[in-house]
């Protein structure tokens, strides 16, 4: 079952319906499918409720889809670098759903793993714990939260076989592995595309499983969000 | 004399102990890792999916897949493993990370913190703050003692919580609070700064135990 | 004639298509990976912790750190990943698996599956096998359609249940069921079987729609 | 602060105490700590806890502390290739609970990430659910199930540097990841000890901060319980 596609747009054929719900792997502009992005954008498909850390800055990652009013909510932990996305929110044209980062990457993981529901303490005694059953173990209180899945899932990996084993690279890993989990179907843009036995299989990160479809990221140059350095002879 | 941003790092530095596995919020809680005592080594997480962070990268060897939880480019170490979002919180919210060091806008002297929210404003998000005091074995918060001359240890948040009941101890610029269930406790004044000083800029109700 | 065996799994591998991620249990089940029928590629999960399973090693090529969840020696092949117990069953409770194709001792006319224990008798425990039938998207028995002249498709389990309502097609050496929320049909007859050879030896009610 | 151990009592030393509960890796004999568990054996510890997936077979892996009659209760998922085990516990010196093996290694990871308890469908309408509560989340019944932490666990993995950053090798992973989250202290047994930097950080299974305690496994021959092999030429 050959699960290579030519190009982004060829990836997602047929799975661009206006109002389902997306998942978007990376953490800032970091190991975020930027092609695949680009291609949901071209696709003009709207209504979209987008699961994603954070929400690009202007112009980049989720930003495009931002730009384009593509997107009717966000689920995310951290939408600061986007002053497009604050515009929208408080003109009230997007809905946003804040999830502490760790409660979003669990709800995923979970959703992914067959688990409806989990507690945690975090959140207990805060906003996010609203309307939600708090429950008791052991004399702490802990917050009921339920499991994420989505219709797709897009993600960003640094290597692929054929199989769709993926091998991520430094923190571009981060909620990659569990979107691919998540997604009913996972299309993932990957750097090199590598022969059959080519990855150790002691490390790889997401077993082929969770991975529908792979399209090669060409050329693409990634973007830093704070480029921040020290001086030589420090 | 109060304590410059640096005393305040160096301060809260002095809390760390050989083989800490340590998260340092964005901030004046950064310069933290200015500091470490000598002879002691630690162990930066950062909630992105690191453990074992290195200093910010020469100029020109910037890696965009390699930046902290503040979107910062970083380097790695001989130390360092990555790993995802999932187990990155699980190790926080396992009670595994040693201790968290975060700046707040509000504690108040039962240990509630208000970091993320101000009504009516713009929310940018959390982020991993709710996990990291919910889950840090130890939460250590560095933040001026007052913002615009208003008190910032209140007897209670009106914020928004990030978290209920969770910090442990609070430095500022002009000193040193512990907090346990018995309270809030101040342990340390800066140097020059009177205990009127600090009375006068506190709106939370503390003990002394200066030694 | 009834089907031997190999027929039987002959007849499970036919439910196989090209893709398809399978888990095949201990026993007959494991039969299965000698028919999968040319064309088509799948890849074998082991619930121990792999994807993509390979055959027994040579005779001196046994590696004691690679073993299928029947702990027999196995091999890998060029797609094979591994992965630790919890992601492993993560992949088989999260719905991710196609076919888990696997024995039981009695399935009842409404899909429960009883292949774990038999009261009064050492238990061994259920291993993968609850995992397996409640998370895998597709249930296929494979079974001999008696055990000492007793019938083992039942109105009603009468052991333990390992699922409840969980099994979709039973093989038998004598035909193919299929069990759907409308109940139990008998879809195939082995060659030179009769429905009244069936129908005596079968306890559970079932409707007929053999083509 | 030094992790490495020079043997597996200098390991455990101030760890065992009559009573306590141990998390002990490995599937079957594919990826045991065979030495913490003999070292374990010769410290004469009573009244254990054991949670393994499996208790050993005669005279190999948790077999060694069967044998002595160290451990009060095993919970597990499949104990099949134990003679002894059988009859201690139809004698009733041996008190035993069964876990569905997904509902096992997800319980020891909740334990280890601070979730008391979770969902799953495993085991729902089985003697597995009752006494535990079941709940409807779409439709679905699911039934509960708790987070597992262990005083001590004791794995085995094939690499790992001074840190403690582990490495496992094939299916000799199995359950010891999750082990290592899950102790308030672990002890890793490994095959070989390697330089700090050796290891590739995308490489690592489990981070450092799950490993307190480390010992090189000096001379061990792997055992192996099901000697399956195919003649050459077919």
């Amino acid at each position: 079952m050959n699960k290579i596609y030519p190009d982004a747009h060829a990836a997602l054929a047929g799975l661009l319906r206006d109002g389902i719900t997306i998942m978007s792997g990376g953490f800032g502009l970091c190991g975020i499918p930027e092609l695949l992005i680009a291609a949901i954008r071209d696709s003009g498909v709207r209504g979209l409720t987008v699961i994603s850390n954070n929400a690009g800055i202007d112009a980049a990652g989720l930003g495009l889809l931002l730009e384009t009013r593509q997107i009717r909510k966000m689920v995310s932990s951290y939408v600061g670098e986007n002053k497009l996305f604050a515009d929208l929110y408080l003109s009230g044209a997007l809905e946003l759903e804040f999830n502490p980062q760790g409660t979003l990457a669990e709800r995923i993981r979970a959703g992914g793993a067959g688990i409806p529901a989990f507690f945690t303490k975090t959140g207990v005694g805060t906003l996010i714990a609203e309307g939600k059953e708090v429950r008791e173990f052991d004399g702490e209180n802990y917050v009921m939260e339920k499991g994420l899945v989505a219709d797709l899932s897009v993600i960003h990996a640094w290597k692929a076989d054929r199989e769709g084993n993926l091998v991520y690279r430094k923190t571009a890993r981060n909620f990659n592995p569990v979107m691919a989990t998540a997604g009913r179907i996972t299309v993932a843009e990957v750097e090199h595309l590598v022969e059959p036995g080519a990855l150790d299989p002691d490390h790889i990160h997401t077993p082929g499983i969770f991975v529908q479809r792979i399209v090669r990221a060409a050329t693409f140059e990634k973007p830093i969000e704070q480029r921040t350095v020290r001086k030589r002879g420090n | 004399m109060a304590w410059s941003r640096d005393d305040m790092a160096r301060r809260a530095a002095a809390e760390l102990q050989d083989g800490f596995y340590v998260n340092l919020g964005i901030g004046i809680p950064t310069l933290v890792s200015n500091f470490i005592p000598p002879g002691i080594t630690v162990q930066l997480q950062s909630e992105n999916g690191m453990l074992g962070m290195g200093p910010f990268p020469f100029e020109g060897e910037e890696d965009p897949d390699l930046i902290n939880a503040g979107k910062q480019t970083i380097t790695e170490l001989p130390t360092t493993s990555y790993f995802d979002s999932a187990q990155s919180f699980g190790m926080i919210r396992g009670g595994h990370i040693d201790v968290s060091i975060l700046g707040a806008m509000q504690v108040a002297q039962n240990g509630d913190l208000a970091n993320w929210m101000i009504p009516g404003r713009m929310v940018k998000g959390m982020g991993g703050a709710m996990d990291l005091v919910a889950g840090v074995k130890r939460v250590v918060v560095l933040m001026e003692h007052t913002a615009r001359n208003e008190p910032k240890l209140l007897r209670e948040c009106t914020l928004p919580l990030t978290g209920k009941g969770v910090v442990d101890m609070v430095i500022t610029d002009l000193g040193v609070f512990e907090i346990d269930r018995a309270g809030m406790t101040l342990t340390e004044l800066a140097p020059d700064v009177s205990l009127d000083e600090i009375r006068q800029k506190t709106e939370a109700s503390f003990i002394v135990r200066v030694e």
